[in-house]
């Protein structure tokens, strides 16, 4: 299936931060099933992350500040050389930077690898200085994406973080500016403390909340997104069954993003990818694009 | 789950940098070999193999091994886990070798305390840079012990290796390994050229984040395999043609070698 | 204890919208131990809400639209004066309006019936016009709190919606204009799909998610406002247990509200405060105050 | 629990304004007065009484309702439930009497298939405008059933308050009643008088919103009691001095008077 200028294996796809730091990790999830595989967000400089716990699974979810941990675009470039001898799923390289310039830097410097898509992350909401930090600012996620569109030659995704007043002004921006498709979402901002140490869990303090806890916020903010854009939405947040991705399918994305479910089941694009097919055969339906965005006519 | 606020009720010093802390947490269901995430309030979490249900067995390397090395009994810490895969129980009929070194015995011992236990054979070679860092030498009362040290200063002196080159492996049925990769490697290509290495169980080291197999720092070339999750014990079949004895990664992912 | 300007039983409070429809609903929740109740939020009209399913429970928490159905408060005198009447907790009437005209309206209205305190719902994310929509701009923030403020003579607390890119901008637009507390947080905005009809559940389409997946983002929020602002923060949503309380507390908050968590126990507010107390005993504390953000200092 | 999507399998008409919808959903843990909330897409979300496992019985009132009776086989609507405290069952030595007006003989009648399967004597005082709408007299079949038709166009001419007026309530252990609240609170007010009250269980209707004891719109005064959730059913000692018979709410929250 063609999404959003890729050529999808299946709808289900790795998101970013989930088994991406190595190429044999990303072959692996391709192995198991993904349509697509993104890679953790790789930055200008290296980078060593938040100190630990950076994860930690809560009563209805995870709780997550990894602080963008990465070896830089230079020393990424192999891993995506690797992913790519072992598989013939799309690779997406999920990009980062302070700024324009930065996000160009990293993307160009990426291109010789060839990854089949860009995924900028202006979300992540843990990284002073870096994702959400530029993503809630249309007018920075604006020039951010026209940049790095100018820059290469395969589609731009950009992810956007839930964590605003209003999605759609910044999914517009960055739709106008040249988006490929509006990748929603990035983790909700949130926090767990110990109550018997007193400790925020995190060493990073706060961070992002992903896996079921998300899952209603993150089908509101696709159906907004497919109701405001022209270009596809893929839906991303607390998918853990078929289910849950095709209800994310039913509000406006054309594909779906699965990461912390992998804690529970590395096999589980198979069983979403699937999945999807049975729902889709049981309504009488022949494609995912079918079902994509339904729920806005049942009125 | 969330880390369990856990009360510090012992202290042992194992040696002059190794200290086993025992908890009022017990895990009653891990298995040895299994990993526990330990969390030093305010300064970091870090992997620490389960000693004993209740145990960890600590190494002084860095900052939150030195800042544990504050605490009393009294303190607390947080433990989250018994995570990761543990090493295969022998069965009752099997004949086992352990091969330790240095802190490398802390997961070894749980099984050793297991064979003891079922009255079955089995035999250790411990080795260490020197006699006072020889860990749970004790422990491993379950049949024959091989001490080697660095140094010379017990045993034999020289590498575990050494003593393992001589010792015919042909009578084990499982051979247990944990200790510095380096010196699991040199194991690993002793006992492959005797293609006993299949026979045989390593328990890695990887830099860990998250623990429980979902962020991919600990993950292992070619396979992608996770050491939190799919391991830290692999059997040495696994192994073969992977990163193992060649390279690991640090926190920001890129390669060291070793 | 006394919290922002009113002296409560325990630092348990009935939150809005929760059996808080009539007099006799809201003393039977002080009958079960709420240290405070709050009504259902008033308007300036009679309003019937939306259609239903106006709330579901979901895999870890609740979605709810009920649209502020509600007598308006020439209609609710007569509760507030019945509630009065059967308890001897404090009442904290929460009312909504669409600008500051209304919000005054609807206080000045209600202020025959004694409420102890005001609580002014700028939050509610699923009633045009109302609610949130008013809610994440801090000048209309400032300029209701400030005529409310000025209208009335007892405490008025100002209760955020997590659904704003910086909920303390907002935080702080409501404490300069006078307000004596900071509730926080209302729901979180989200939706949930029907996969099998391919209909949104709520009558509304979409609403705001409460229960056990929205208490990270609150915690989050509490820490942020305890930071930001000088008067107290009441910290609300997801709370089903001491340990959560406690857990909200130490982030920042000076006693909590409790919604959802009624579903599962009416009794709820008598076992968290118990269980407040056990946690003080157990550590050595003497008062709830002695342990409101004490996560701060925790490095 | 989000809505059961339900298939409807069998429609029957029971009278022009009243039909039983049978569907592939299957409450088989419904005890006899839970309800269910029935969503019917597009339009609203309402509650009705179980009829049985796995049919409601809905009289045409308003949006929900005519919506639902342009619905044929094969299409669906969402179930969430049950919901709610049903009707005490009756002991096997027990002698019941039913009281059932209009479409309120919805709750009652799996009270008396239960009460027929277990070969309990069950008398039943059934009533309704007239004899079209006579609902599930064939499931009355456990004993002696007076019928009232309020035209007269069948059995006594007149209320069933006329016929309980002279029926010797000291005989049952249990009366079970639902129909029109003004019906209901007539026959409360017979058996007060006669101190039978308390051994009477009423069905009671108010408007819901989430049906879940949540959100309050159903709460009775002057206890604040949810007629969703500590309801639908209420024994008539927990009525007495109540709202009941006197005002209900509308979905605003204001009283209206009976
Ligand atoms: C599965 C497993 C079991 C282990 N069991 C034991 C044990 O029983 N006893 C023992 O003494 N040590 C054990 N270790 C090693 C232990 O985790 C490190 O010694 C500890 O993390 C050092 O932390 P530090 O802050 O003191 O050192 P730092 O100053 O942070 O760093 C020193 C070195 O410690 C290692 N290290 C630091 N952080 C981590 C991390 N998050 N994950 C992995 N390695 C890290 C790195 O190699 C680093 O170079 C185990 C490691 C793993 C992966
Ligand atoms: C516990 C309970 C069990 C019930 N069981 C049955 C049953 O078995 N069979 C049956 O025919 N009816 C039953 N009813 C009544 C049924 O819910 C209403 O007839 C139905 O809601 C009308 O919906 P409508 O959209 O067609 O009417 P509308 O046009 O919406 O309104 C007509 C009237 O229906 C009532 N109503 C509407 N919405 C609701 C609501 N959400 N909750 C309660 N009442 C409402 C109100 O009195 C309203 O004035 C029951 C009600 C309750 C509370
Ligand atoms: C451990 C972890 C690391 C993550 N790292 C990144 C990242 O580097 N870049 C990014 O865009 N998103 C990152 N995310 C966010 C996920 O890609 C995803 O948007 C979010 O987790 C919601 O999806 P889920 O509920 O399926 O996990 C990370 C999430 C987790 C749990
Ligand atoms: C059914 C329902 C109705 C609500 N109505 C209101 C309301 O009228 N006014 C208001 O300020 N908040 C309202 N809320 C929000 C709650 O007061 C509370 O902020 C939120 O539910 C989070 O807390 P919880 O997780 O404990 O429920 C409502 C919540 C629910 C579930
Ligand atoms: S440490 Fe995260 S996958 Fe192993
Ligand atoms: S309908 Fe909400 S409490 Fe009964």
């Amino acid at each position: 299936m063609k999404v959003a200028g890729i050529e999808l294996k299946n709808p289900t796809i790795l998101a970013s931060g989930i088994m991406g730091t190595t190429g044999a990790a990303l072959a692996r999830m391709s192995r198991n099933g993904a349509g697509a595989v993104v890679t953790k967000s790789i930055g200008p400089v290296p980078k060593k992350g938040h100190n630990n716990p950076s994860m930690v699974e809560l009563e209805c979810g995870y709780i997550n500040a990894m602080g963008l941990p990465n070896p830089s675009y230079s020393g990424f470039c192999e891993e995506i050389g690797i992913a790519k001898g072992k598989m013939d799923a799309p690779l997406i390289a999920s990009i980062f930077g302070g700024n324009a310039a930065e996000f160009t830097e990293v993307a160009k410097g990426l291109l010789s690898s060839k990854p089949d898509c860009f995924e900028l992350n202006v979300s992540c909401p843990h990284a002073e200085g870096y994702g959400a930090s530029v993503g809630t600012d249309p007018d920075l996620v604006h020039e951010i994406t026209a940049s790095v569109v100018d820059a290469v030659d395969v589609p731009v995704w950009v992810k956007l973080t839930p964590n605003v007043t209003d999605i759609t002004s910044i999914g517009r921006a960055a739709e106008s500016a040249g988006a490929s498709a509006i990748v929603a979402i990035n983790t909700v901002r949130g926090m767990a403390i110990d109550i018997h140490s007193g400790y925020p869990i995190l060493g990073n303090r706060f961070g992002g909340l992903s896996g079921p806890a998300v899952k209603p916020v993150a089908v509101k903010c696709v159906y907004d997104l497919y109701e405001a854009l022209d270009v596809p939405v893929i839906g991303v947040g607390g998918i853990t069954c078929p289910e849950d991705a095709i209800e994310m399918i039913l509000a406006g994305a054309s594909a779906v993003e699965i990461g912390s479910a992998v804690h529970d089941d590395t096999q589980i694009f198979v069983k979403i990818s699937k999945g999807i097919d049975t729902y889709l055969q049981k309504y009488g339906y022949s494609y995912t694009e079918d079902i994509t965005g339904l729920s806005h006519e049942m009125i | 789950m969330r880390p369990i606020h856990s009360k510090i009720t012992e202290i042992v010093e194992e040696s002059p940098n190794v200290r086993t802390f025992f908890f009022d947490t017990q895990f009653d269901e891990a298995i040895p070999g299994q990993f526990v995430m330990v969390w030093v309030h305010g300064t970091d979490e870090v992997p620490m193999t389960l000693s004993g249900k209740n145990s960890i067995t600590v190494q002084k390397v860095g900052d939150a091994t030195s800042r544990m090395f504050e605490l009393g009994i009294g303190d607390h810490m947080g433990l989250r886990g018994p995570f990761g895969r543990g090493f295969t129980i022998p069965g009752n009929g099997e004949n086992v070798l352990f091969i330790a070194g240095g802190v490398g015995a802390a997961p070894i011992a749980p099984l050793a305390d297991i064979v003891k236990a079922r009255g079955i054979e089995g035999r250790t070679i411990l080795g260490s840079r020197c006699c006072d860092e020889l860990l749970f030498r004790e422990r491993f009362a379950c049949g024959r012990v091989d001490i080697t040290t660095d140094d010379g200063s017990e045993g034999r002196g020289g590498f575990v290796t050494d003593q393992l080159a001589e010792t015919d492996t042909s009578d084990y049925d499982r051979i247990y390994v944990c200790g510095p990769e380096i010196m699991m490697y040199k194991v690993f290509e002793i006992l492959k050229a005797r293609n006993a290495h299949v026979k045989a169980e390593f328990s890695l080291h990887r830099y860990f984040k998250c623990g429980i197999g979902v962020c991919g720092a600990c993950s292992m070339d070619p396979d992608g395999l996770c050491v939190c999750r799919d391991g830290p014990v692999f059997n040495g079949g696994e192994l073969e043609g992977s990163e193992f004895g060649h390279y690991e990664r640090d926190s920001s992912g890129r390669k060291c070698h070793f």
